[in-house]
């Protein structure tokens, strides 16, 4: 009886066919809703803008592989793509095109590459990118034209626009209420703020109804868990409930803050980074918590309108430590500890 | 799922099992040559009694335990041992094996049966399992008279077996439900006799919906059939434990701390035969099966019989069978050849075809958490892989997480099963067991 | 309410590390493992305390009387050099494990300029007595936090695979970088 | 005037405080320790860096004198390297330098596979499930003995096998730890001869499995006495040994590295000829001299059967004994 060899492998010899590359470009698909409004919301400058930040995305990481003799194309796994996008969706449709290079040069190579690629970067890239745009660049990151609809307005929320070259630009509702708290707060709309319309801000963060239908997408594929979106937006309407109840005048609204700003693009799509977010359960929760704090303390008493993503990367920063200290007991650790 | 018991953790591979769950178990007569290994079990491999040339009777010893935790060898046929030699082992390295060439009488050694077991003296019983070389069937092949003598100041209370066979493809359980759920439950009651337990469960996950309808009515009053949700590795000792009675054995105890033995419904009928009929371990049922098959099914094997002869009997390989492995897909070994024999703990025999095969490519891990959540033992395969990948030995011991490597991780494989990344965390694990004995050796 | 400011200032606004930039070494050197960095931070802020009550008592009874306010760095490093030498024999006489986990830093304590700094800003300053008090202790609470921070991250480093060119320092550089960016988002919380 | 008197009188009050502070509690609180660990620390720079990761110098010389293995002090360098060895006492004697050797030479085209491995990327592992290859003490070619030597003196090349340059090799046995089968061992530099094979394997198993393996057939320990064979395989025990050994070899296993390097024996073609024909040139030297000796004897015999019987008997005796010894 002549026998016969076969192949050699490990145990398990099955696999339920995941990959990284489907997870990441379905991310992707779920930001195509919320691009969708920013591009009828801002036009051309919105395709110029994401177009640009996600092409230089990918080519950075394909230079990075490249320098690194690896297999560049594996540029092509949607992290990198998804990076990009999610740096544009954060950046003022009125953004040139050389800043946005430099943004995604700062996210793919600086924040990521360096560290050695997707699995090994301690913060988010895509936020790095932005932060450190608005510091090296305060001024044309905070000039937000208007989008379709109300762009020849004189006024947006009392306050008056200003004229520049090729748009009419206006403050963000957080920064008109953080400024001028009186005058623009009495015309605040929510259903504004909530579907996104005649409302300025970043590309991506304005219509929070698109952002909301890609998260219920995630979290049915079962890609991101509800523990860091709930948690984060749980402690921003309970802080901006209780400031809004002490002194109304001064706080906006805690579904103001909910709407406004960039916390539900940062609380689903950002602070769930898988790579720099914990782990466990518990971990997230705690990280969770951490950002909405942050988010809500910056708001209200900082320098910046908008502290979503101070508050994402310092919580990036915590990862290592939280993910330390939360390790659930292993199975049977309960029996133990009733024995003992 | 109200009313069907599980534990947390865990996946759902695509079972498969209808390749062979509906085929009768067909008896396969002995070849003329059989190889018997005398390690088949966990524990000191036997010491082999013959020599080349002596002429062994069907059931005769063939080799006697090497220890307390060990258990002796039977010939599968009558006729002439031709050589004590080593030879090559499904575990992939040689170890002495006798080789006998069958007469075909299988003129059976003078053995005595009992028609009422439960009147016999629970330590007769004991010896009779004990010289009947019963181990554990399930693919832990763990000598079931150690199971069946817990030390004094453990109480046990459940007595509980196995019919779960959460592996995917296998269905050799299943098909010995069906075809004998008396035997079982004679064994569970000769069981629970010699351990004078009375609470007596068998787990069986309810996509066997006839096996449970079988053996519950062959179990009567006498104990209690727990359909179990169906999820990978359910079978597996604790999470069962945890599954029928809610207890949770401690990390690197055994069942017997919380109570409970676990037994496989295979290792029951083999304990009733050896007992009431005085027929020693020697055969059990084996599932060949896999798209690398012409024809799929369920076999009556003696153990010693060469895999390629059980392939041929059954049918033969497909033109692109690529890879073959003993037992299940998940925890079931890939062998080189197929010239090996099968052994007491050989549940399957599943050929995949080079299309099913796993790429091997694999990239770093991105933290996603899928395998935390996968892993039965709740413990962190993410964190494990990383170190172990990189060789940061030192690390895991220093953190003291070297007890879990070594001792709680059974290598189930649900980590890897779920990887987006495709990263072989068991290999990481079990390449980390044996630097870790190493060590302990040095 | 005024010391509040100062504390939430002195931690994450005016933090030692990361805006002030004080304390450097410690800050790249004793950051490889959490445990160590946990331990050096305990003896930072046990030291910088002591330092800082010490030096201000010095200061308002001895060279301000004198008009010597000119001596003051150099007595100063005098004081806290000999302070930390007369601690760490006390921690080693009192109690062997305090000093196991604790005292092995304080001789990098002696050298190491964010005691010193913080001990002439609150000079500079002229915080009164609690004022110092506060500033001192969550001024150590701040550079805690930040060399939590850091070691947890350079711990995360090690199991990522990063190219040659940047394995050791270059990479831990670049997160202190970003570290420090992140913290900007604090600025202009509380005025001064 | 004054202003600088107070100033001086101030300082050196200070100064005089604290110094008087410190000697008196410094008795106050001394407290045994051990004396290495002063003479280490005055050996090291003293800068307090913790570049070497430890809280400072005092810290690193504690764990040297307690033997932990430290990196050595970046700042101090080789100097405070030797510095401290001599403190510690461990650069004892003059020890005979050790190199690695990896006792196996079956490559790909000389070993028969053993199924094929998939998804492996390190010897521990190929090992667990079997290797490879036929023979279970084959060298699997993972190379993890290559990545954990400081000085990449071993290197996988095209034959799959690990190679060990013995001229950069600096004998810290790493890789001897590393190889899961075990089949590197720290050779003396001095020595010429080697068996290039660790299988303990019975002959027949041996020759299925690999055509350059030793199948412990004892004739090279006829040839040279410092042969040893224990389980069907022979070691190398002397320094020099007899040049012809390696012809006698029925397998070429064995390598004089006096005229090959070990890598050429195991990589290269050219030098296999080269061996190869080097051994005809032996063998048919050897028949030559085995046809003369036993011409000699048969002529010895003539002579002596023609002279009286008892003679013969005296003459065979010592004409089996002179033989016994070439």
């Amino acid at each position: 009886m002549e026998t016969r060899s076969f192949k050699v492998s490990y145990s398990p010899h099955v696999h339920n066919g995941a990959s990284v590359h489907k997870i990441m470009w379905n991310v992707f698909l779920a930001l195509v809703p919320a691009t969708a409004v920013s591009v009828y919301a801002f036009g051309i400058n919105a395709v110029r803008v994401l177009f640009v930040s996600t092409f230089f995305a990918i080519f950075f990481e394909a230079l990075a592989l490249l320098m690194r003799k690896r297999d560049w194309k594996q540029c092509f796994d949607g992290s990198a793509a998804l990076s990009g996008l999610l740096l544009g969706l954060t950046l003022p449709p009125g953004i040139s095109t050389p800043i946005i290079m430099i943004g995604s040069f700062v996210a793919i190579i600086v924040a990521k590459q360096v560290f050695g690629g997707i699995g090994s970067n301690p913060f988010n890239p895509a936020l790095t990118g932005r932060v450190f745009l608005l510091i090296a660049f305060t001024e044309p990151m905070t000039t937000w034209p208007l989008p379709r609809g109300i762009e020849q307005a004189k006024n947006y929320l009392g306050l008056a626009t200003t004229k520049t070259a090729d748009a009419i630009t206006a403050a963000t509702p957080l920064a008109a209420i953080k400024e001028h708290a009186s005058k623009a707060m009495p015309n605040v709309s929510l259903n504004d703020l909530f579907f996104g319309l005649h409302t300025p801000g970043s590309i991506g963060e304005i219509s929070v109804l698109a952002l909301l239908i890609g998260a219920a997408w995630l979290l049915y594929k079962k890609i991101i868990t509800w523990h860091i979106p709930v948690s984060t937006i749980l402690t921003v309407f309970v802080i901006a409930t209780i400031t809004h109840f002490l002194s109304p005048a001064k706080y906006p609204h805690p579904f103001f803050h909910m709407f406004a700003g960039g916390l539900i693009i940062g609380a689903f799509f950002m602070a769930t980074d898988y790579v720099t977010a914990p782990i466990w359960p518990m971990g997230k929760l705690i990280f969770g918590i951490g950002v909405g704090l942050l988010t809500i303390v910056i708001r209200l008493w900082g320098g910046y309108p908008e502290g979503i993503s101070f508050a994402i990367l310092i919580m990036n920063a915590t990862t290592p430590l939280i993910d330390k200290w939360t390790v659930p007991g292993p199975f049977g650790s309960k029996t133990l500890r009733r024995q003992s | 799922m109200s009313g069907i018991k599980s534990f947390n953790g865990g996946i759902h591979p695509a079972y498969n099992k209808d390749l062979t769950s509906g085929s009768e178990t067909v008896l396969m007569p002995a070849p003329e040559r059989l190889v018997v290994p005398v390690g088949q079990h966990i524990g000191a491999p036997a010491n082999p009694v013959v020599k080349k040339g002596d002429i062994v009777k069907l059931g005769q010893m063939i080799a006697e335990p090497g220890g307390f935790v060990s258990s002796p060898v039977h010939s599968p046929v009558s006729g002439k041992v031709i050589s004590v030699q080593p030879e090559e082992h499904p575990m992939g390295s040689r170890i002495m094996a006798i080789t006998i060439e069958n007469d075909g009488e299988d003129t059976m050694v003078e053995h005595q049966t009992i028609s009422e077991p439960l009147e016999k003296d629970p330590d007769e019983l004991k010896e009779i399992v004990k010289n009947s070389g019963i181990v554990g069937m399930g693919g832990a092949t763990f000598p079931s008279h150690v199971k069946l003598s817990p030390p004094a100041d453990k109480p046990i209370d459940f007595i509980i077996l196995n019919g779960a066979e959460c592996e995917p493809y296998l269905t050799a359980d299943h098909r010995l439900m069906l075809e004998n759920p008396e035997s079982i439950v004679s064994g569970l009651e000769i069981i629970s006799h010699i351990t004078g337990v009375k609470k007596l469960y068998i787990g069986i996950e309810i996509n066997k919906p006839d096996a449970i309808k079988k053996i519950t009515k062959a179990l009567g009053k006498k104990g209690t059939v727990v359909p179990l949700a169906v999820k990978y590795p359910q079978g597996a000792e604790k999470q069962l434990i945890k599954a029928v009675t809610g207890r949770e054995v401690p990390p690197k105890h055994l069942p017997m701390e919380v109570g409970a033995i676990v037994f496989n419904v295979a290792t029951a009928h083999a304990i009733n035969k050896a007992v009431t009929e005085g027929i020693p371990l020697f055969e059990r049922i084996v599932t060949v099966t896999g798209h690398g098959v012409q024809k799929p099914g369920n076999f009556l094997v003696r153990t010693g019989t060469m895999v390629s002869e059980v392939v041929d009997f059954s049918g033969g390989y497909t033109d692109d069978a690529a890879q073959l492995i003993l037992g299940g897909p998940m925890m079931g070994k890939s062998s080189a050849t197929d010239g090996v024999p099968v052994i007491k703990g050989t549940g399957g025999i599943l050929v995949l075809p080079s299309a099913e095969m796993l790429t091997d490519a694999w990239g770093p891990c991105i933290r996603c958490g899928m395998c935390l959540r996968a892993c039965p033992n709740q413990q962190n395969p993410q964190l494990l892989g990383n170190l172990i990948e990189k060789g940061l030995f030192d690390k895991i011991t220093e953190d003291k997480l070297e007890e879990i490597v070594l001792d709680d991780c059974f290598e189930c494989g649900s980590c890897t099963f779920v990887c987006p990344a495709n990263r072989p965390i068991v290999q990481f694990f079990h390449m980390a067991k044996a630097y870790f004995r190493a060590q302990k050796r040095k | 309410m005024q010391y509040l400011l100062l504390a939430i200032n002195s931690v994450f606004i005016g933090n030692l590390i990361l805006s002030k930039f004080l304390g450097i070494c410690p800050f790249l050197g004793v950051s490889r493992k959490v445990s160590t960095a946990l331990g050096m931070s305990m003896a930072v802020l046990f030291v910088m305390t002591m330092a800082s009550t010490v030096t201000w008592v010095l200061f308002y009874t001895l060279l301000e009387p004198f008009g010597l306010e000119y001596l003051r760095t150099i007595v100063f490093i005098l004081v806290i050099a000999s302070l930390v030498q007369l601690t760490e024999m006390a921690i080693q006489k009192i109690s062997p494990a305090l000093y196991e986990a604790l005292g092995i830093y304080l001789p990098l304590i002696t050298t190491n300029c964010a005691i010193l700094g913080v001990a002439i800003d609150t000079i500079e300053k002229g915080y009164n007595f609690v004022g110092m008090l506060v500033y001192a202790v969550f001024g150590a609470i701040g550079f805690a936090l930040a060399l939590l921070l850091f070691a947890g991250l350079r711990e995360r480093l090690e199991t990522s695979d990063v190219p040659d060119a940047f394995k050791g320092a270059a990479s831990s550089l670049i997160v202190a970088g970003i570290l420090s960016l992140a913290f900007m988002g604090f600025s202009g919380l509380v005025p001064g | 005037m004054s202003e600088i008197l107070t100033a001086i009188l101030v300082l050196t009050g200070v100064g005089l405080a604290a110094g008087l502070l410190l000697s008196y509690f410094s008795r106050v609180f001394y407290v045994e320790e051990d004396p290495r660990i002063d003479l280490v620390e005055e050996a090291l720079p003293g800068a307090n860096c913790g570049a070497c990761g430890m809280a400072g110098c005092r810290d690193y010389a504690k764990a040297v004198a307690t033997s932990q293995d430290v990196p050595g002090c970046p700042v101090g360098g080789p100097e405070t390297a030797v510095k401290i060895a001599e403190i510690m006492g461990s650069e004892a004697s003059e020890v005979e330098k050790m190199v690695a050797l990896v006792k196996c030479a079956g490559t790909m085209e000389r070993t028969t596979r053993r199924g094929e491995l998939v998804g492996i990327s390190d010897c521990r592992s190929a090992s667990l499930i079997g290797g490879n290859k036929e023979c279970r003490y084959g060298c699997l070619g993972y190379g993890d003995c290559m990545s954990v030597c400081p000085v990449n003196a071993i290197k996988i090349y095209s034959g799959n096998i690990a190679v060990v340059d013995p001229d950069v090799c600096i004998g810290c046995g790493l890789c001897v730890k590393a190889c899961p089968l075990g089949i590197i061992d720290m050779v003396p530099a001095s020595r010429t001869m080697h068996v290039l094979c660790s299988s303990k394997d019975a002959g027949a198993q041996v020759k299925k499995a690999c055509q350059v393996g030793c199948i412990g057939c004892k004739i090279c320990s006829r040839k040279d006495s410092s042969f040893q064979i224990e389980d069907n395989l022979a070691v190398f025990t002397g320094t020099e040994g007899n040049a012809d050994a390696p012809f006698v070899c029925p397998n070429d296993v064995i390598v004089d590295t006096r005229v090959y390097s070990v890598l050429s024996f195991v990589e290269s073609e050219k030098a296999r000829e080269h061996f190869t024909n080097a051994k005809e040139k032996f063998k048919t030297l050897e028949r030559e001299e085995r046809a003369r000796i036993a011409a000699e004897k048969k002529a010895a015999l003539e002579k002596a059967k023609n002279s009286e019987k008892k003679d013969d008997e005296k003459i065979k005796k010592s004409a089996e004994k002179q033989s016994r010894e070439d």
